[in-house]
């Protein structure tokens, strides 16, 4: 029985310092497997559609536009995206990615969550078709 | 040119926004050293000004079911009655703004105002929450408030006067931390059960209770109850640096003492658990008085053997 | 009229620096796995500290100025969200939390899920993740006072009554 | 104050209700509590859960097997993963394979480190609701470490997808290896100077001591799981009654105290923390070497099956059952804090109001996980139904059918 069990703690931190991170001003690495922010490398890609099949989420969407030109459009919305990776782990081909550094997607405007993969000129085609039906 | 000095010692020195600067700084350091001793950073230094200037320009919400003058008139009742106390202690070292024999009964009535206003204001609620922190902040308030008293009173017994310039006077070639450190320790506790410091913090006890009898209050309310407590922590501070630790002679010793004080509020507050409503009042009425009655008795033989 | 014109600007200055360095905020779980919960608790601790930049956790809506809102929103938690949400003083902001919180995440398409906390309440600032890094909630809370270094908007937000189902026999008052 | 005897039912006059929840700073999720009070002295207790229910049951029938794993694992956020493991072994044991002894080492493994984070969690919550602000501070600075640690095995600090159907995902490095034993040994020493403060603090065992005291008898009564019978002295582990993944390997020890009271609980708990930095450490020197996955097929044979886990908390039971589609048939889950939420109303009564928050997460409560179900209460007379020990039995079967 003793009064005040952690005065040994409270005197230790006084003489050494807080041990807190300035995370704000000062941003440490990430470990390497840490899971942020899907890339995808069109290169591969055969448009099989696992990926979409198997998110949790609903977060990934590939857009066929011409199979054997291998044309594909790839939306990904971030909002949606669990970071869970079963994307990258059923991906025969290895385009997907979850990089560890882009963790930093906090956002004012949810416009931003939506991301598109592709040729440019895919992705514009997309987002026309987008605007029609919605128009 | 009188009423000129008159209304300066109540506005700017030592009445008013001085001494709400001082008792914002205060808060701060408090604050900052909890956090140090729990191995964080801490708040920044104008912390406490930002969080009330933030409140005073936030929305008061007027629950529902509740007195409204009585609602709007609290919170100023317990600040001015605070402020007003601040007028017979030698803040900052220097002689009090004004003083008449027996102040000492008046300041510590002055400060009781504040929680017996937190009391009321929580009574006036029909919120459940803060109904349990009134009753449990006057429950707490009834407890402490007779130890406390007591504890002052050790030192004026011996200085034979009622008035506090004058303790504070005799006070500074005799430390009564040595001849009375059972009275010491009550006052301090004393002084943390009135700011409902951890552990002494049941009646605002946030995982039971939310914020006791301040769950309702928001904006203006709020910022003055707080301003309130940061000005009875320094006069709190100086009554038992004064009364304890020599006396208050200049502005160094009034800043030495009691940081110094706070430092050991700080560390308590720190290490402690929170106490239930009932094991506090058990604590006070059991140990705190009785040893500050005997404390008593034995000053007034020893006082009486000598004369 | 120029002089008032000043006083005027210097006292938005000293009101916006003073909310953009003490955001109080409440924590309200209105249907998550507690995994963003944790995490925002995790701010608090010695490791990210967020009481550095000023934020301190109330536990009563009428002292807090961020709502800080973690999981999709089930049905019965809808109304409870809302009536904080109202019991807020102005100016008041909202931060959702997690992937859950936007757009219900890995729980879209349940029975009991109303979707994301911006389908109830407006909100400001979005964090995604599941959950996010206490960095990532303390960068979501940087944007926040960003933002409002800004200037605030002056409208309050008001809630309708079709999106508010007017809570009835209850006592005013706290929960 | 009035003191009122808590057996002897008030006469008739209105009760002053406490409610906590669904906001409350004491609770981290909803949970809607109201304690009947006579001055500090809680006289009655009910609770009302369902804030969070999200219907995943339901939402796991309509998707498919892969994706149902990353939903269940959101039944709750502190133990994910024993969730995870618990549905990917069921569905293994369903598809018939069986993952390599490698990936159910790390399973174990990943299942520790994350008791360590739990019960750390745990420790710091309840000192918080004790106003122990310090300890609180303390146990979560270094819960860091292994969350340090589990975001660099797995990916991600709370949610951590470790598992696959078939598997694990990740691999654990020699950096890795050694990072764990760094981290477990500094923890180790730091979990002694908890015990310490746990059983020496005056001031904290004046808050624990002979607070929601739980009998043997009370406990095997209630069906109580986990630490929290473990605490009453009922010998209940699933990874000793029923071992599943590695511990069959390596054999675990029963930590019990026999008090049952809340100091017991935070006994128990912490020397619970030493016996799984010993595991660790066993399955870090003896890792199989082998593959991480075995492949299952999407479409899963019929059949139903059942699974038992240890969670940081209890038992975690579920039952799930394939018609042989993509999809799950039927997936119930039942989680420790279940049981255990009886024992808190039972225990409420008699207590001061200043000791609820304290008995209620003296058992680890974590609604998320509870809220699957909703409870069925009389509106009209507001009495809670009481069902005898057959009737449960018999509602239980024909519900299973």
């Amino acid at each position: 029985m003793k009064l005040g069990g952690m005065w040994r703690d409270a005197i230790k931190a006084l003489v050494q310092g807080p041990s807190t991170q300035k995370y704000p001003f000062e941003r440490l690495k990430t470990p390497e497997r840490f899971r942020s922010k899907l890339t995808w490398d069109l290169t591969n890609c055969t448009g099989c559609g696992l990926c979409m099949k198997d998110c949790p989420a609903n977060a990934i969407e590939v857009v066929t536009l011409d199979r054997k030109a291998k044309r594909f459009v790839f939306r990904y919305r971030v909002d949606h995206c669990t970071f869970c990776g079963q994307c990258v782990e059923s991906c025969n081909k290895n385009c997907l990615e979850l990089p560890e550094d882009d963790w930093e997607l906090a956002t004012t405007n949810r416009q931003d969550f939506e991301v598109y993969y592709g040729n440019e000129a895919d992705v514009q085609i997309v987002l026309d078709g987008e605007a029609e039906t919605g128009a | 040119m009188n009423t000129l000095v008159a209304f300066l010692t109540m506005v700017i020195f030592p009445g008013g926004l001085f001494l709400l600067f001082v008792g914002m700084m205060y808060e701060w350091l408090d604050r900052k050293l909890v956090a140090r001793f729990q191995n964080r950073i801490g708040p920044r230094w104008f912390q406490p000004i930002a969080d009330n200037v933030k409140l005073l320009a936030k929305e008061e919400v007027l629950p529902e079911g509740v007195h409204p003058q009585l609602f709007y008139v609290l919170p100023v009742i317990a600040l001015s009655g605070a402020l007003t106390a601040a007028l017979y202690v030698p803040m900052f070292g220097f002689e009090p703004a004004t003083s008449f024999n027996g102040d000492l009964i008046a300041t510590i009535y002055l400060l009781s105002l504040l929680t017996l206003s937190m009391g009321l204001a929580g009574a006036n609620t029909l919120d459940r929450y803060s109904l349990v922190g009134a009753t449990r902040t006057l429950t707490q308030l009834f407890s402490y408030e007779a130890p406390f008293l007591l504890a002052l009173l050790g030192p004026a017994l011996i200085a034979e006067s009622w008035q506090i310039g004058e303790i504070n006077d005799y006070a500074r070639d005799h430390w009564f931390i040595l001849t009375q450190p059972i009275g010491f320790v009550v006052a301090l506790i004393g002084l943390m059960g009135k700011l409902e410091l951890p552990p002494f913090d049941a009646p605002e006890a946030e995982t039971e209770i939310v914020a006791g009898a301040m769950t309702e209050y928001s904006g203006r309310g709020l910022a003055l109850f707080h301003l309130g407590k940061g000005v009875e922590l320094v006069i709190g501070l100086s009554l038992v640096a004064a009364f304890y630790l020599g006396g208050l002679a200049n502005p160094i010793d009034f800043v030495v003492k009691t940081v110094l004080l706070l430092g050991f509020l700080a560390s308590v507050q720190a290490l402690m658990t929170r106490l239930r409503i009932d094991q506090t009042v058990g604590l006070w009425w059991r140990y705190g008085a009785l040893l500050v009655l005997t404390q008593y008795l034995v000053v007034i033989i020893v006082e009486g053997t000598i004369a | 009229m120029d002089i008032n014109k000043t006083w005027q600007g210097v006292l938005d200055q000293v009101k916006t620096w003073a909310r953009v360095n003490s955001p109080w905020a409440i924590h309200y779980n209105s249907g998550s796995c507690n995994g963003c919960d944790i995490e925002i608790l995790a701010t608090l601790t010695p490791r990210y500290d967020a009481e550095r930049l000023g934020v301190k956790l109330e536990g009563s809506p009428r002292h807090a100025d961020v709502l800080i809102c973690t999981g999709p929103v089930t049905r019965q938690s809808r109304e409870r969200l809302i009536r904080i949400y109202d019991q807020m003083p102005e100016p008041k902001f909202v931060i959702a939390v997690g992937a859950c919180a936007l757009s219900g995440g890995a729980f879209q398409g349940c029975y009991n899920i109303m979707g994301g906390i911006d389908e109830v309440i407006p909100v400001d600032v979005f964090v995604p993740g599941c959950p996010p890094r206490p960095e990532a909630i303390i960068d979501g809370v940087v944007k926040l006072l960003g933002q409002l270094q800004g200037g605030v908007s002056a409208e309050p937000v008001t809630l309708t009554e079709e999106s508010v189902p007017a809570p009835q026999g209850v006592k005013p008052g706290l929960a | 104050m009035a003191t009122h005897n808590p057996t002897q039912k008030a006469p008739e006059r209105e009760t002053f209700k406490i409610p906590i929840g669904p906001q409350h700073p004491a609770l981290k999720e909803p949970g809607h509590f109201e304690f009947a009070v006579d001055g500090e002295t809680v006289t009655d207790a009910t609770v009302r859960l369902g804030y969070v229910h999200r219907g995943i049951e339901k939402g796991v029938e309509s998707r498919t097997w892969i994706q149902g794993q990353y939903l269940v694992e959101r039944v709750c956020g502190i133990c994910s993963h024993v969730h995870a493991t618990t549905y990917c072994l069921a569905v293994e044991k369903l598809a018939g394979v069986e993952a390599p002894p490698r990936a159910q080492a790390i399973r174990s493994l990943v299942a520790e480190l994350e008791r360590i984070h739990s019960h750390m969690l745990w420790l710091g919550v309840a000192a918080h609701e004790a106003g122990f602000d310090m300890l609180f501070m303390y146990s979560w600075r270094d819960r860091e470490t292994v969350m340090n640690l589990l975001e660099g095995i797995t990916g991600n600090r709370v949610n951590y997808s470790a598992n696959i159907l078939g598997g694990v995902k990740c691999d654990i490095t020699p950096e890795q290896d050694a990072a764990i034993r760094a981290g477990v040994d500094y923890l180790e020493e730091r979990t002694r100077h908890y015990l310490d403060v746990v059983q020496n603090d005056t001031m904290f065992m004046r808050r624990t001591k002979n607070v929601g005291t739980m009998t043997r008898e009370q406990a095997e009564q209630m069906g109580v799981v986990g630490p929290t019978a473990r605490a009453s002295g009922v010998p209940r582990d699933i990874r000793v009654d029923a071992p599943y993944a590695a511990y069959k390997d390596f054999p675990v020890n029963v930590i019990t105290e026999t008090a049952g009271d809340l100091h017991a609980r935070f006994v128990v708990r912490v020397n619970e923390l030493f016996e799984t930095f010993r595991l660790i450490r066993a399955i870090l020197d003896h890792l199989p070497e082998g593959d991480l996955q075995t492949r299952v097929k999407r479409k899963i044979p019929a059949g139903e099956t059942i699974m038992r886990i240890e969670a940081p908390r209890g038992e975690l039971f579920y039952y799930v059952k394939s018609a042989g589609g993509e999809t799950p048939d039927r997936v119930k889950i039942r989680t420790p804090t279940l049981p255990n939420m009886a024992s808190v109303l039972e225990l409420a009564v008699g207590h001061q109001l200043a000791d609820m928050p304290m008995i209620l997460t003296g058992i680890d409560p974590c609604f998320s996980c509870n809220d699957r179900m909703i409870t069925v209460r009389d509106t009209h007379s507001n009495q809670r139904d009481v069902w005898t020990w057959d009737q449960l039995r018999k509602y239980g079967m024909n519900a299973a059918q």
